[in-house]
């Protein structure tokens, strides 16, 4: 393996650069149109335009993805997450080019990839599993499902994954509405409409194990993640270790999560999900087939880079580790950094970033894929950044995550950083009582405002509004009509260039 | 120059005075607010006490982020505010009502059509955004006078969709 | 301990203030009148001028600073590392006003502090020290030490650190010259011009013990630093550990270190500095009684918070570690980050940051003082930045520092990250063949190119003229115009708003 | 447009087509070069390899820093530049020499009076910046003409500070 060609963009993309780059490893990036400027274009040796701004005619189309990689003479693709990462067509497609695919065989996807199938696998071999659907059925066939199985139940995409797609049903009435829509946001997201029933279990925590598997049958685990923090079905806040699991619980989850991997004949980095219950039950969830969004928390408190470690398990080297050489260090918690507006409804947010200042400083990790100048459009992923940050024990990462986030400013377009904030805030959060339904439940932004913070926000619009007032009425008017007309000036300038 | 400025439902009267003072009720402060690299973002001093707060100016209004925490703040001429909010008091929502896409998407469905009864939560358009169905609902009951975009259209934030009567 | 006032400007004032926010303590910061919008003023909770630009008038002033910590109620001072940081009359003046100072006692800094006395108090109990002078000598006892120790030989000022007013002898008839100039500048950099000499020794390694120290008689040392890559006496690339110490030698110098230590009374966090030869023969050179810059490699390898153990112990808190609770875990590597010209003869460069894009990811900190926007000014230390990298092996984290390096972008100044790029390709650096001597024996800016570079560079220069060239026929000449124009008004607004 | 292209000693000759390509000697190149944020960062594919570059022009110069190194390159209209190297040829130094600032900064002492014979090596100012000491020596032997600065002037880079002649 020489030359490693990265099918994605963003963050991740600029993530599995760096790897890359620092095994010494050429790196191809391909791009849509309105992706020139992006990081990972930027990021990389070589870089492939692919295709209009919509996904569908750029990162996920199979076909240019591996022109792209031939006319560069990659001899890998690695395909992050989301897009094409877990389609076995995809896989099969780098086999049939004589291409390393960085991720599982094609058969593997084949069979994790549809939830439902890999439910009832895992269900033959023991693994526990929660009461719901497990293979492709018709509308008409889910709707007599949903009444056997009563509510409230999930509908998940069986091609899903990342929680994209996933609707909670809590009124049978509501059931075919929900269906059409969930059916009609799986296919736009993963090409696949099928769906699947689950029963939704209350006061659950989401706890997923980090796996690593290699082509000589040597597969181990990294520990869980706990990922309770979600909203609309997208985890919002992860963190690692998690609270509710003790040493015993973590080896025999681990095992299972190994059982669960060997089952699926899994090779290279993979994830399995759990629900883990009051009782200490836990019931499989579903894998993913990629590397998670999440994985920077593992790599904090294990040492292990995992995207590394794929690539070097892809060109078939050995696992450099043994179960037993993992060893958790401290506490690792991230913050997905969306761009989105959580005072109007978390709509999304879009435009240029007039200003950017990530935090830094001891036990603070950035994985971003914007920089200040760079155009956030509407045709990808919300996700702009994750903030990881490491401490000694969860109360030291607690506070170092509240500093970071003090310190991290995105201008040009909202993001959910205040969210971050007031979650962090939360008692309960704290103490470490969470479940799925933490954000659904009993947390709202706050209302209530420090007295003495109501009053610096006036003083800071008034003076504000008063050197504005100032400048109106004396010197400056004519220097802001012209900045203006130079604006328009340097878009015309912008239109002749291209 | 005297100011009154309304955070939430509070209104302070603020004077702002030539020296980097302000006065807030009976308590002076000394102040001294700068801007961060000619961008959105400001070093404010208070007494010493250091802060740090985005603030954009919307539709006549400030929005303040300030420690995690957004305000909306109006600030009004101490004199004229009255004035304004008796001009305010006057003006009445029409029984019109364009409803705005409240974010730049793709249209992908229309589920109404010109003439139909909605009620308060039917789904007017869905529309697709960083991957992501957002469904717009209508606001109240009513009927749907003109609808203005069809599937596969790009919206901008703020365009109308739909209107309602 | 409640409210923490930070004596310090730059990067450590920042490291510092970001461990009490971690720590939930108050913070104060003091500024000069250039500074009022540094990143320190941004990041504490209370600001407090403290005078004019120039350093004997601001940060130097002990008066000053005290008077800001009554103003502001804090009951504590850090004084980061440089200006009054190992000063004993301001560790007094501390003592005086009932403020905790975090650091030494007054008495192990005026001892310690004098480091031609620490190098006599440490020969007398066993600490194998360097030929030279130990207690203050005069312009002519100096003379006639010198002709007595020989050539080369290293002239320092007793009250230094950090490499700052020492000069090599080679020439004995150089000699006065380079003690005046030596005087001056330790009298400029510390209000104190007394000097010191000592044999130079070739073929060494600098190598440093961390050690930290409380109140209840415990001491330990945190291992090895690796700082031999040197210019002028200042160190230019650190890591932890070193390739030179064995597990074995690594516990002699560190008993070793402790003793030092122990020996001089120690509270707080302190570096033990040796010298190395070949034959794996130590020698003490100075105890720096306070924060190192390179502290955050250390950080990285242990786990421990250096800057807040320095608080809690402070405080009075026992330390929260026992010797055998210090455990390394991989490689840590740090390139300090200067505005000043490698192309240049690494002449200080100044003037305001306009665009900054610094690394992130995996593995990557950045302890940094400067921002896009800010104006870096002749008075105070170049240091603008650190950038430490983390990996399991030294290969990885070499690896890694490249990449970041090559991801780092300054604009408005000139920086020695070129510098550091091309000692991180250096053979001899990578096979960790280093002394002190290294960047001045055979080390210097390449000379040579891949041709395909050099043409890289002639088509982007040739692409700019040409889109220049192309805007000035046409419609762009009155464009540029304007926006001259427009920046000299901004100029004229800026001077309005003051 | 075709233009000569000086990176230290070698020359090419670069054709700006207008269709994105430029022509190097006998090959041809599709090229993209767009500024990143309007600032001196420029990112630059040439047939799909990507590069990073910081472009500066400093006294019509193009100072290009590309994976850590630094490139001073020299872009002259392809007819013209025969000229342009005639001329330069025939400029000579003049006897007098005014010696420059290299940085901003203090100045601490000047060792050195008009009048005064000096050599090649001598310093003639010592100036202080971000708290070290830096010495201005003479480029050559000659004598002090005259002295435009004194101790604890401050100094912009490129002043004249003392002109030898």
């Amino acid at each position: 393996m020489k030359k490693v060609l990265v099918a994605n963009r963003g963050e991740i993309a600029v993530r599995v650069l760096r790897a890359c780059r620092e095994l010494g490893l050429q790196t191809v990036a391909v791009y849509s149109d309105v992706d020139r400027n992006a990081l990972h274009v930027r990021y990389a040796d070589e870089a492939y335009p692919i295709g209009p701004a919509s996904a569908r005619e750029s990162y996920l189309c199979i076909d240019r993805i591996i022109e792209a990689a031939e006319l560069s003479g990659a001899d890998a693709i690695h395909p992050g997450y989301g897009f094409l990462a877990e389609q076995s067509e995809f896989a099969q497609a780098c086999r049939d080019a004589g291409l390393i695919f960085v991720g599982p065989r094609p058969e593997t996807l084949a069979m994790a990839g549809d939830k439902a199938v890999a439910r009832r696998i895992m269900r033959e071999v023991g693994v526990p599993i929660i009461k719901g659907t497990d293979k492709e059925l018709s509308d008409e066939d889910l709707v007599a499902a949903a009444h056997r199985i009563g509510t409230p139940l999930k509908i998940k995409p069986a091609a899903g994954g990342g929680g994209k797609g996933m609707r909670t049903l809590y009124r049978l009435q509501d059931l075919n509405e929900v269906l059409s829509a969930a059916r009609r946001e799986a296919e736009a997201a993963f090409g696949d409409g099928t769906l699947y029933l689950e029963k939704m279990m209350e006061d659950a925590r989401h706890i997923e194990f980090q796996i690593l598997a290699d082509h000589h049958g040597n597969t181990i685990h990294l520990g869980e993640r706990e990922c309770s923090i979600q909203r609309r079905h997208q985890k919002v806040i992860e963190e690692a270790p998690s609270r509710a699991i003790t040493p015993e619980l973590r080896q025999r989850m681990g095992e299972m999560a190994v059982r669960v991997a060997k089952t699926a004949d899994y090779t290279n980095a993979g994830t399995v999900e759990f629900l883990l219950d009051k009782e200490g039950n836990f019931y499989f969830l579903e894998m993913n087939c990629r590397l998670q969004v999440e994985h920077p928390i593992t790599e904090m408190i294990t040492g292990v880079d995992i995207v590394k470690e794929q690539l070097r398990v892809a060109s078939g080297r050995k696992l450099r580790y043994r179960q037993e050489d993992i060893q958790q260090r401290g506490w690792a918690l991230e913050c997905r950094i969306l761009a989105e507006d959580p005072y109007d409804d978390f709509m999304p947010s879009t435009g240029r970033i007039t200003g950017l200042h990530e935090p830094t400083g001891p036990g603070v990790r950035v994985d971003s894929g914007i920089y200040e100048g760079f155009d956030i459009s509407l045709y990808y992923d919300s996700l702009i950044a994750k903030l990881a940050v490491w401490g000694e024990t969860r109360g030291e990462a607690l506070l170092r995550m509240r500093r970071a986030l003090e310190e991290y400013r995105v201008m040009g377009v909202r993001t959910n950083i205040p969210f971050h904030q007031q979650i962090l805030n939360d008692t309960r959060f704290i103490g470490g009582q969470i479940d799925t339904t933490f954000l659904e439940s009993g947390f709202s932004m706050a209302e209530e405002d420090n007295p003495n913070d109501v009053e610096v926000a006036a003083i800071a619009a008034v003076l504000l509004a008063h050197r504005q007032r100032q400048r109106t009425l004396s010197i400056i008017k004519p220097q802001e009509d012209q900045s203006q007309s130079n604006w328009r000036r340097r878009g015309r300038w912008e239109a002749v260039r291209r | 120059m005297k100011y009154a400025v309304t955070v939430k439902d509070q209104t302070f009267t603020i004077e702002v005075m030539p020296d980097e003072r302000v006065r807030v009720g009976d308590h002076t402060h000394t102040v001294d607010l700068q801007s961060i690299n000619d961008g959105f973002l400001y070093s404010l001093l208070i007494d010493n006490n250091s802060y740090e707060a985005l603030i954009e100016e919307q539709e006549g209004k400030y929005q303040v982020l300030l420690l995690g925490e957004l305000y909306t703040v109006q600030v009004e001429d101490a004199l004229r505010s009255q004035i304004t909010r008796r001009r305010r008091a006057r003006a009445r929502p029409s029984g019109r009502m364009g409803i705005k896409a409240p974010m730049p998407g793709l249209v992908i469905d229309v589920p109404v059509s010109e003439g139909q009864e909605v009620f308060a939560g039917d789904v007017l358009v869905i529309l697709e955004s960083m991957k992501m169905e957002n469904e717009v609902r209508a606001p109240r009951d009513g009927r749907v006078n003109r609808v203005q975009v069809g599937p596969s259209d790009t919206v901008e934030k703020g365009q109308i969709l739909v209107v309602l009567e």
